[in-house]
């Protein structure tokens, strides 16, 4: 019974995932995707909110969107997965719904 | 579920401002159609939705089409359960009072008009989120 | 597994139809069933056959109809965001008093009622949009 | 003054064309000059004829048609825009191989060189989008 | 020799207008339309930051906006000042160019 | 203006990631087809506009279409002011070192290569926004 969130807004630009992060429940999956893995970057302003959030849920990043923006493997935050669509699918189908946060 | 196999508990979670984009509108149009189906439908209002049911909302000097009183008349639709976010509306400098008072007929209640828009936390609205079978996101 | 999938924002502005796409894609490979793919708001353009975009480009009408024919998709554009943006079919046409249509092949324009038997129908809906 | 309007979105999912459409208005009413409109990205989904937009509501297209005929505004489709969002007009049509085109009256389609060209000509550009 | 700057973004859900006025000159205007306007309401937690821009540029909102949103005249911050589309108008005439924070 | 009475200051501000919205794509189009027009030309990436610049980008794996190297052509058009802020970039985590090598051959100095990318602070990024004729934003 857990909630994977997918967020798809860069936290720089929008509050999507500060949104998001504040309505998660134990046990829920974090699925950044398209503008918002820009907020798995390391050294990044949003990396603490995302580290806080990894006590409670399970943060995922999208890699072919990482790449997309020229953020390697090496640059993301530790403990953040990544996956790719196939991953997307598994997760989706793991949850019990899912909640775009647009 | 509540109620046979084929209700499901429908979320409409609405976090965009009125008249700068359609969603607001759109969305509620999802919601009439479907309230016809006879699932369990709640809205959520969370961050700048929570601007949707603002009271006196005149769109005429924009030339853009009013549809503010569209939320009054969701309890006709047997839509009753507006959750609006206390923390988002205090982050606005906003009160319930300056919502519209959108209400409904409690039909076991001798039809007893009671507010449909209820005032909920942040975590009290993670735990509807965590409640739903479909969350449309808008 | 049975999804459902949203789209909300139109072809190449937003990554949205890519990502949505990318997803079914994977889901068909793995097995899933795609119930529905529900076309909304701006999500209608995805539906236009007017569509040319740069030879080197992806071509994504293109892409979900033939997703469409190999996995007998059902494409849906949602009729009341399509009036007011503009896709029509022949029927659509012929009732508005249009010269002409648009519709690409394996989309058709339905109402609002198709996404929440989607809903109901599914096991899980996914939205993407912007 | 000699305003040059630029605008990005496509009518009703965003405010834009709304606002900028006010605006026109506002500055021509007060003897102002609008040396053209050019639709970008989205933008250019405003000039199809093929929308069918509620009877009570406004209907963008056409009041952007009647404006122009009224004071002989240039509403400027941008052609790269337009291809990959399916705007035509019969030229366009004939030459990417389509059975028909959607452009409004008033609207004509053209390169990005006639937005460069406003900037320069005009003594304020300015820009609606999301 | 000003900047009309343009900010139709509700700040509570993009950065456009945090952003616009860490880029104004001393001098320029500021007008907020479409979802912008959400900003000048009184007692949100956007008025500080547009009380603190007021000493170097002067802060306009459209009117027919807020109309639209249910923000009566009343609720607007004070040295806010309103204007309708014709003051749009005036204000792109009377600057030197304009900017738009998108 | 600097040469002439038909010469305007033109400025690109590109405030938007790639990718996720076409903005970016759609804002060098112009910005090739406007350096045959022969006007002064300058663009400034600020907030997520600076990941328009990174380098390796491969959206391969998206199934869209890359676009990063008509960034490092644009010498070739004679745009060679690509205003970066330094702000924006330390917010993300970013340095210029993550950014893709821009270079233009300068003819005054024997076709030297000289990096068209210029960090700039908020307030040189405001002066340079004071000092445009016309702005197009993205």
């Amino acid at each position: 019974m857990s909630t994977l969130h997918t967020v798809n807004k860069s936290p720089y630009e929008r509050n999507a995932m500060t949104s998001c992060l504040g309505h998660v429940s134990a046990g829920d999956l974090v699925l950044l995707i398209e503008d918002g893995v820009l907020a798995a970057r390391k050294g990044g302003s949003f990396a603490q909110a995302l580290n806080a959030a990894k006590g409670a849920c399970k943060i995922y990043v999208l890699a072919p969107d990482l790449a997309a923006r020229g953020i390697g493997a090496g640059d993301v935050l530790e403990g953040v997965e990544t996956v790719d669509y196939g991953g997307f699918v598994d997760l989706a189908a793991s949850a019990t719904r899912v909640c775009a946060w647009l | 579920m509540s109620d046979g196999q084929t209700k499901k508990k429908f979320f409409y979670l609405n976090r965009k401002a009125p008249y700068g984009t359609i969603y607001a509108l759109e969305s509620l149009e999802v919601v009439l159609i479907g309230a016809a189906f006879e699932q369990e439908v709640s809205l959520g209002f969370i961050d700048d939705g929570v601007f949707q049911l603002m009271n006196n909302q005149d769109a005429a000097g924009t030339g853009m089409k009013g549809f503010s009183k569209i939320y009054r008349a969701l309890g006709d639709y047997e839509v009753r359960k507006l959750y609006v976010e206390k923390e988002s509306l205090e982050t606005r400098g906003l009160s319930v009072d300056d919502l519209m008072p959108i209400t409904y007929e409690d039909e076991d209640e001798d039809y007893a008009e009671k507010p449909s828009i209820v005032v909920v936390d942040k975590a009290e609205m993670a735990k509807l989120i965590a409640d739903q079978d479909v969350i449309m996101s808008f | 597994m049975r999804f459902a999938i949203q789209i909300n924002e139109g072809p190449y502005t937003h990554q949205a139809s890519d990502t949505a796409y990318q997803f079914a894609k994977a889901a068909l490979e793995k097995g899933h069933e795609i119930f529905r793919v529900f076309f909304y708001h701006d999500g209608v353009n995805n539906g236009t056959r007017y569509t040319v975009p740069p030879q080197d480009d992806r071509n994504l009408q293109k892409l979900w109809s033939e997703l469409a024919e190999a996995h007998k998709l059902d494409l849906v554009v949602c009729i009341a965001a399509a009036q007011r943006r503009g896709i029509l079919d022949a029927n659509e046409a012929k009732r508005q008093g249009k010269d002409g249509d648009n519709i690409a092949p394996g989309f058709r324009i339905s109402g609002l009622g198709q996404l929440i038997e989607a809903g109901i129908q599914a096991d899980r809906l996914i939205v993407f949009g912007d």
